[in-house]
């Protein structure tokens, strides 16, 4: 994979011949259209960004894209000649590389094998050459900037370097067109910047670069034209110099969207949640806050600081070392999720597909998990119980699916979330932790959840709140509490609260406060 | 008056044995001179279906109830474990099979399943391995089990000149035809030939492999070893052509309980001098004439009565329901080419 | 609109980008890979040494070779298995297939006697390609768990061997069937070592050299690594794994052809049971159950260790009642053994993402 | 399975057919309605044809046959839902068989014996539990070691010998039916624990359970479900109930053994698969497994009762369960193809 430096560009050529087009394509699933006469269409030098809500149908057409999967009806063209893709690897001989929405590693595998599986440099003896996959793979991670062992498996990479994993194989093809479903969804600022920074490397090149994210301000800066998805429809194709947010947002939602942050004023009540020197060896150490009902308080950081762990520990799914938790005042048995539900937390985790989700259960069954011991008389459950359960949620968190007996993974990413929303919210809790709660939504649903949390909070829950989105936490936010490699760096409130403090501190150079106590 | 003492005792014996009517058969006399009904059902249940030794005895079963114009139904499990038996004995009632002829996986698995094909009027022979007296009517023995332990123990100690350690490899640990010889040869040996020492019985499992692997570790574990005796045929073919590719043949006497077949090319090339086995062709034969013999009433299965059995001539009835086939024939270089099963 | 009619401004940049270490990951996963099977190993001098203690004789010659000879065909079928293993699948019908391909070389050189021995393993290995193709297929192109599939075949197999057999002339195939110079092989000896050990170790180092030198190889770890993923990957995991059970299926019909050269009495119940034993000699030897992790090395090295406490058993004096406990107990202590160690090996890796704490 | 085959239905039309369609094929391509369809069949046709076959005492012997199979498939399905397998249930019938011949001969009552031999199944299921819950092993690994390991056991405990002098009075019992139905006394209490098994699957919170664990482990720890402790159970509870088969295999045949029920594991689990379990975990119930049992047993009794060789035996009950696996999978592909034809272009 020896990658030629790219050419200096000569300005931004905006008008390169058409490599590779979608015409009129559907594409069902079921019952479900995901795609109804969608198009599409990429130049040479260009990278182009195709935006909509969730469950628009943008993965879909990536993976039709991709080879996953052939279209029912439509064209698909490739420097103007009508192909088809039967699989992965078709796609990939015409010079398509794709990230995908999820991570598709392989966890025994190291990761140089990883990237370049199938594709490993020889020797004369068609064996595989090790030495120089080797240094095949740092060179490419010298050009992306990550610090990784090539030679170790990728089993236990953090999400985000699971991404760079990711994002290193798709530029090892040297591909002609670079689909990128949502890269940046778990990555942090600097992650963003250099991955930017090899995109329009690879568009002056020549390359062709289709960037799907729910952040438009990523969206605005890469892209030099927007293609709006609604519906599985096309909507619009424009250059990114015409068109400005509120634009774009209304064409994706068909409807005037809410406020993003409607952040509610409480008065804070009584501490519900106290969490005092937990430690987790290896992963946190000597963590200790308060919640206090009817505050929103934001856990800040880096990728890979150690959030997550932390509310995973005070869940009780993960086991802590030492330390302890209370809620109202009464110790929390530890490593038991069911003793956290019993004194009323409720976790929103981090990854909905595996942690989220039982993806082949149906919707009902999903949205009634949490709360099938209430459900149940004298131990039995009743089908059309569980089933008004469930519509009844459905309907307050506006989950769109087909019918609520399909599985949930029939679903689009965001109204999976909402599934998993009204999964917890169902069982009334007290304190109410969302991880990443709109990671990978589309704005009017993130408005939608932001007003859900508001509202909660409002009504005297206990809102903890992971995110890595700036905004979010700024936005919703009463205190933002700063990690930094596992130990609790900051206690920011509301009113000090701004971009600056919250990434010095997440960053380790912000002044070590004393955290509450 | 006699009939109805033996009716009277078999209800004592079996005291606790409510509903079972498997002892009414007893009440019906025996007519010595009764003709053999044409078209008898007879069934042939071995301990397991494509087993060499069953299938030449099945073929000796064949010969005879051609001879006496009956039709033979071969079946069985092909593994060997008294559950299928059982499911195939419950086949065979259900059938209604007049005469099966069985060899038991289990001395008391398939007793209640044989006294309710009983109980539907079928006369039950076991043959080769014996169950519960109580549960069938008549027992052919392959030779007594005195003369079977006897046998392998003389040849033995002739090889070895009567002195010196031995070694068992049996097959199942459960068999129970191997057991009772075993008991009775360390009996035996240990009257007539003091200096002989039986160090250990090992278990072939009837595996050719494991038996193969258990006579390596004889070997291995006893270095003084003289001589190994396998009471069965499986074990005796693994047992030689281990010895006979290695540096112990003609050094270790093996013999055994073994099929001519089998064991012709161990006796040519020196690795075995003698082993014994009783006819299997001839176990079948004389169990289906005892079965036509039951079915038709010439026998009830009392102790003296006697029979008819085709070729091989008249045969008396022996203690608990016992027929003995005969002594058993010692094969060696000289007769081996005579015999072809 | 108000927040996000704002461009939101980009993300603050930040010095550095998370640490990573480099190239100690390399020797600790080279190390641990080692070590599993180095741990093997040493189980296995630990029971010879035991049993040398208790019986010098162990160490002759004559018993060297027998234990060799007896692990030959377990290993052969431990490799084949290890390549389906890794795949996330498994065969279970291998026993069913050895004894297949045993009757069918043994009725091949009882009606042939004068067939090259070469023709007949050749002969052994399609009937058993055979089997594994069906298998494979049914497994790729039907998409079904392979542990039912090879279960129906486990029974379908070796009821087509026993049909065979009874419906033939010869219901078992002895000694005095075959030629002489077919059965020379089951003694034959190289240097003093038994051939069919040679032939066993011949295949366990090219199937290994294959899963680790090959691209085609490393694909069978990334199907079994994860399905989906390779599917993604654009790598044929249909075909692959067609093959997969194709070549563990030969490898069993060798192993059927090993089985004829050195029992001499072939009928149809050879191999029977077997199946469970290959899978235990694979998984004490370090293959994943779950697949994309083990090397066919570990494998045959716990074909070896469950051979020599066959072997060794009645020799340590031990009841022979007690051999299938020792062997569960053993396959226990292995997968703890391994478990034990990979979580240490997660624990470190994990240790390293995250430094200051 | 004919829905969908009109192309040319008007696009009005089309989505009020749409979602019954769909549905009923969704019953005849689950296990469950699949499996009880074919055994109903059969056992209609067999009936029929072949002679001997439906009668009363015919009845009782099929039975007997597949009580011990369907006893251990019930917490064994449950075990199967769940993701993980218990390999090891045929070892613990005869390790227990074995001890319960043991402490017979040695001179205890059976009324002693048979809660020791119970709450030994329980052990050796806490083992399995143990090893694959709190060490975290996979359960295939762990149950094939303690299938060695539990056989051995037995042999170590009871060696070459049997014992065979358990009382006429139990032995008896295990054999008896009811009235001249034909039926046996055993089916009774087996009834009520598959009732009680089906109800705990299919209608209770710890089913639903189950199947979510069966299907991400993730997500159902993050439900707030004890994975662990659920997993940890279910082996103690297969251990127990497999203890309580070799109770009854000893008492039925008679005879206490250590080889008692060697294979039985895999007929257990191919009634199981063919019942439309999945082996990966997640889905199935427990209809289809008493179906695939029944439909196991009485195929392999009426093609005895036809004089069909045990040979063939095998290799029927070999395929039915390749198709058993097959067919859902042949069914869905052509679903898939089906529809897209079917629907109109646009609503
Ligand atoms: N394999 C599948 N089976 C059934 N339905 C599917 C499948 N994949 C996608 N869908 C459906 O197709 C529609 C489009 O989904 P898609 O994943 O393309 O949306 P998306 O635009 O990528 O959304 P997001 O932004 O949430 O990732 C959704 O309604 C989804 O439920
Ligand atoms: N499954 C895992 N195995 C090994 N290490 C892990 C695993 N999951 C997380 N880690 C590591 O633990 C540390 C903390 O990760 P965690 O996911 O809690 O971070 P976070 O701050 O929540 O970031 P994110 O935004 O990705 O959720 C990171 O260094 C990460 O690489
Ligand atoms: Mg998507
Ligand atoms: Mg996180």
């Amino acid at each position: 994979m020896d990658h030629a430096p790219a050419p200096p560009a000569p300005g931004r050529p905006t008008t390169g011949s058409v490599v590779l087009a979608l015409d009129d394509v559907s594409k069902n699933f079921g019952a479900v259209a995901a795609l109804r006469g969608a198009r599409l269409e990429l130049r040479t030098g260009e990278a182009h960004a195709l935006v909509g809500e969730n469950g628009a149908g943008k993965s879909t057409l990536v993976k039709i894209l991709a080879g996953v999967h052939g279209p029912d009806s439509g064209r698909l063209l490739l420097d103007g000649r009508e192909v088809t893709l039967d699989n992965p690897a078709a796609a990939r001989a015409a010079g398509i590389a794709v990230i995908y929405q999820e991570p598709t590693l392989f966890p025994d595998l190291s990761v140089a094998e990883n990237i370049f599986m199938g594709r490993q440099p020889l020797t004369g003896g068609r064996r595989i050459d090790r030495k120089e996959l080797a240094s095949r793979c740092r060179a490419l991670f010298d050009r992306l900037g990550v610090r990784l062992d090539p030679d170790r498996p990728a089993r236990g990479l953090s999400i985000a370097d699971q991404q760079m994993v990711e994002i290193a194989k798709a530029l090892s093809f040297d591909a002609r067109v670079l689909v990128m479903d949502e890269p940046t969804a778990a990555l942090s600022g600097v992650e963003v910047e250099r991955l930017f920074t090899v995109a329009r490397s690879l568009r002056a090149g020549g390359a062709a670069v289709l960037f799907i994210s729910h952040r438009f301000d990523e969206v605005f800066a890469l892209c030099d034209r927007i293609t709006v998805m609604r519906d599985g429809q096309w909507v619009s194709t424009d250059p990114t110099a015409d068109l400005t947010v509120d634009q774009v947002v209304r064409r994706m939602v068909g409807r005037e969207v809410a406020s993003l942050f409607p952040k509610i004023d409480v008065e804070p009540g009584e501490v519900v949640l106290e969490v005092r020197g937990l430690t987790r060896l290896g992963v946190f150490a000597d963590v200790s806050f308060d919640v206090r009902a009817g505050e929103i308080v934001a856990l800040a950081g880096l990728v890979g600081a150690g959030r997550s762990e932390v509310v995973r520990a005070v869940f009780g799914v993960d086991a802590y070392d030492s330390g302890s938790v209370r809620v109202s005042g009464a110790d929390l048995r530890k490593g038991s999720p069911a003793a956290a539900m019993a004194a009323g937390i409720a976790l929103v985790p981090e990854d909905r597909r595996q942690q989220g989700l039982v993806m082949e259960l149906s919707v009902e069954r999903n949205a009634t998990l949490t709360r099938r011991w209430k459900l149940a008389r004298f131990g039995l459950l009743s089908a059309r119980g569980e089933r008004a359960t469930a519509e009844e949620w459905a309907a307050r968190m506006h989950v769109k699916a087909g019918k609520l007996s399909d599985p949930v993974s029939t679903l689009s990413g965001g109204n999976q979330q909402k599934v998993v929303l009204a999964k917890w919210l169902s069982t009334d809790p007290r304190v109410l932790i969302v991880d990443e709660p709109t990671r990978g939504i589309d704005v009017g649903t993130k408005a939608e959840v932001h007003r859900l949390l508001s509202q909660l909070a409002s009504d005297g829950m206990a809102v903890v709140m992971v995110s890595s989105e700036l905004p979010e936490v700024l936005g919703m936010a009463d205190r933002v509490l700063v990690m930094h490699e596992g130990r609790l760096v900051d206690d920011i409130p509301r009113s000090r609260a701004d971009e600056s403090a919250v990434m010095l501190a997440a960053t380790g150079q912000g002044g070590t406060t004393a955290v509450a106590s | 008056a006699m009939v109805l003492t033996t009716a009277a005792c078999g209800g004592t014996t079996r005291g606790e044995d409510e509903g079972s009517d498997a002892g009414a058969e007893a009440t019906a006399s025996a007519d010595p001179d009764a003709e053999i009904p044409a078209d008898l059902a007879f069934a042939f249940l071995p301990k397991q279906l494509n087993n060499p030794y069953f299938d030449i005895a099945a073929e000796g079963a064949e010969s005879a109830v051609a001879e006496v114009e009956g039709e033979l139904n071969v079946t069985g499990p092909s593994e060997a474990s008294a559950s299928s038996q059982v499911s195939y004995i419950n086949t065979l009632t259900q059938q209604g099979a007049e005469v099966i002829l069985t060899s038991a996986n289990d001395p008391n698995a398939i007793c209640s399943a044989l006294d309710q094909a009983r109980s539907g009027g079928a006369k039950v022979v076991t043959f080769d391995s014996d169950t519960d007296p109580e549960c069938r009517d008549l027992f052919i023995s392959q030779a007594t089990s005195e003369g079977i332990a006897q046998a392998q123990i003389d040849i033995m100690a002739e090889q070895i000149g009567g002195s010196g350690q031995v070694a068992i490899l049996s097959a199942t640990a459960n068999a129970t035809n191997q057991n009772a010889w075993i008991a009775l040869m360390e009996e035996y040996a240990a009257e007539e030939y003091p200096d002989m020492e039986i160090v250990a019985t090992v278990y072939g499992d009837d595996e050719d492999e494991k038996s193969f692997q258990e006579t390596q570790g004889l070997l291995q574990t006893y270095p003084d070893l003289k001589g190994i005796i396998s009471p069965t045929t499986v074990g005796i073919a693994a047992a030689a052509r281990y010895l006979s590719g290695s540096e112990y043949k003609g050094q270790v006497a093996l013999t055994g309980l073994g099929t001519p077949n089998q064991m012709r090319e161990f006796v040519k090339d020196g690795t075995v001098t003698a082993f014994a086995l009783w006819n299997p062709e001839e176990l079948g034969y004389l169990a289906a004439y005892a079965g036509a013999a039951l079915a038709a009433g010439q026998i009830t299965g009392e102790e003296g009565e006697t029979f008819e059995a085709g070729e091989l001539g008249e045969y008396t009835i022996e203690a608990d329901g016992t027929v003995v086939l005969g002594e058993p024939t010692t094969f060696d270089a000289d007769n081996i080419d005579d015999f072809d099963f | 609109m108000s927040a996000a009619g704002t461009k939101a401004p980009s993300p603050a940049p930040v010095d550095q980008a998370p640490e990573h270490t480099g190239s100690r990951g390399a020797t600790l996963v080279q190390r641990l890979v080692v070590v599993r099977e180095l741990g093997i190993f040493a189980a296995l001098l630990l029971l010879v040494l035991v049993t040398v203690i208790a019986n010098p004789r162990f160490l002759s010659g004559q018993n060297m070779r027998d234990l060799l000879l007896s692990a030959s065909i377990l290993t052969v079928l431990a490799a084949g298995q290890t390549i389906v293993i890794v795949t996330r699948n498994v065969d279970l019908s291998v026993g069913s297939v050895l004894g297949l391909s045993a009757y069918a070389s043994g009725t091949l050189l009882a009606n042939a006697p004068g067939t090259p021995v070469i023709v007949v393993i050749l002969a052994g290995m399609v009937v058993g390609a055979l089997c594994g193709v069906l298998n494979g297929a049914i497994v790729a192109i039907a998409k079904v768990p392979s542990l039912v599939v090879t279960l129906g075949t486990l029974y379908a197999f070796r009821g087509l061997d026993s049909l065979w057999a009874s419906s033939s002339d010869r219901l078992q195939i002895n000694a005095a069937d075959l030629p002489a110079s077919f059965k020379s092989l089951g003694g034959a000896r190289l240097l003093g070592i038994p051939v069919l050990f040679l032939i066993a170790a011949a295949v366990v180092l090219l199937v290994g050299f294959y899963l680790r030198n090959y691209r085609s190889g490393r694909e069978l770890y990334g199907i079994g690594s994860d399905p989906a993923a390779a599917r993604l990957s654009g790598i044929p995991v249909g075909r692959r794994v067609l093959v997969a059970f194709a070549v563990n299926g030969a490898l069993a019909g060798l192993a059927g052809v090993l089985y004829a050269a050195r029992f001499q009495t072939l009928d149809a119940t050879a191999g029977t049971g077997l199946e469970l034993n290959v899978v235990a000699a694979a998984v004490v030897g370090g293959v994943a159950i779950f697949g994309g992790s083990g090397s066919v090395y570990g494998a045959a090295l716990g074909a070896l260790l469950l051979t020599t406490i066959g072997t060794s058993l009645p020799q340590l004096g031990l009841n022979p009642f007690w051999r299938d406990a020792a062997v569960g107990a053993l396959i226990l202590a292995a997968i703890v053994l391994d478990r034990t160690l990979s979580l240490r090996l997660a624990r470190r890796l994990r240790g390293r993402n995250l430094r200051g704490s | 399975m004919a829905v969908d085959t009109a192309p040319a239905t008007p696009a009005g039309q089309a989505p009020a057919q749409r979602p019954q369609g769909p549905s009923r094929l969704r019953l005849l391509g689950t296990g469950d309605g699949v499996i009880t369809f074919v055994l109903v069949a059969f056992l209609l046709v067999a009936g029929f044809t072949v002679e001997g076959f439906a009668s009363s005492r015919n009845t009782g012997f099929l039975l007997l046959d597949v009580v011990v199979i369907m006893l251990i498939a019930l917490p064994l399905t449950l075990v199967i839902v769940t993701g993980e397998i218990d390999l090891s249930v045929a070892s613990t019938v005869g390790l227990t068989s074995a001890v319960m011949g043991q402490l017979w001969f040695s001179g205890l009552p059976l009324e002693l014996i048979i809660p020791i031999c119970l709450l030994l199944g329980a052990f050796l299921g806490a083992v399995n539990g143990f090893l694959v819950t709190r060490l975290g092993l996979p359960s295939l690994a762990v149950t094939i070691g303690t299938l060695a390991l539990y056989r051995g056991l037995a042999f170590v405990v009871l060696g070459d010998r049997a014992v065979a002098d358990f009382p006429r009075s139990w032995t008896g019992w295990a054999l008896s039916s009811i009235g001249t139905t034909g039926i046996p006394v055993v089916v009774v209490p087996l009834l009520v624990l598959v009732v009680l098994t089906g109800v705990v699957l299919h209608a209770t919170p710890i089913g639903r359970s189950l199947y979510a664990m069966g299907n991400s482990e993730d997500a159902a720890r993050f439900s707030g479900i004890g994975v662990e402790r659920t997993k940890f159970w279910l082996f103690v509870v297969t251990g127990a109930v497999a203890a309580l088969g070799g109770i009854y295999w000893t008492l039925r045949y008679g005879s206490a053994r250590a080889d008692n029920a060697q294979g039985l594991e895999l007929q257990v689990i191919a009634a199981i698969l063919l019942g439309g379990v999945s082996i990966f975990g997640g889905s199935g119930g427990l209809v289809g497994v008493i179906a695939g049992a029944l439909l196991l047993g009485s195929l392999r009794n009426a093609l005895q009762l036809v004089n069909v060789p045990s040979d063939v035996l095998n290799i029927v009950t070999g395929v039915l369960l390749i198709i058993a696996v097959v067919t859902p999978q042949v069914a869905a592909a052509v679903r898939g193809r089906r529809r897209p034809r079917g629907r109109p272009a646009a609503p």
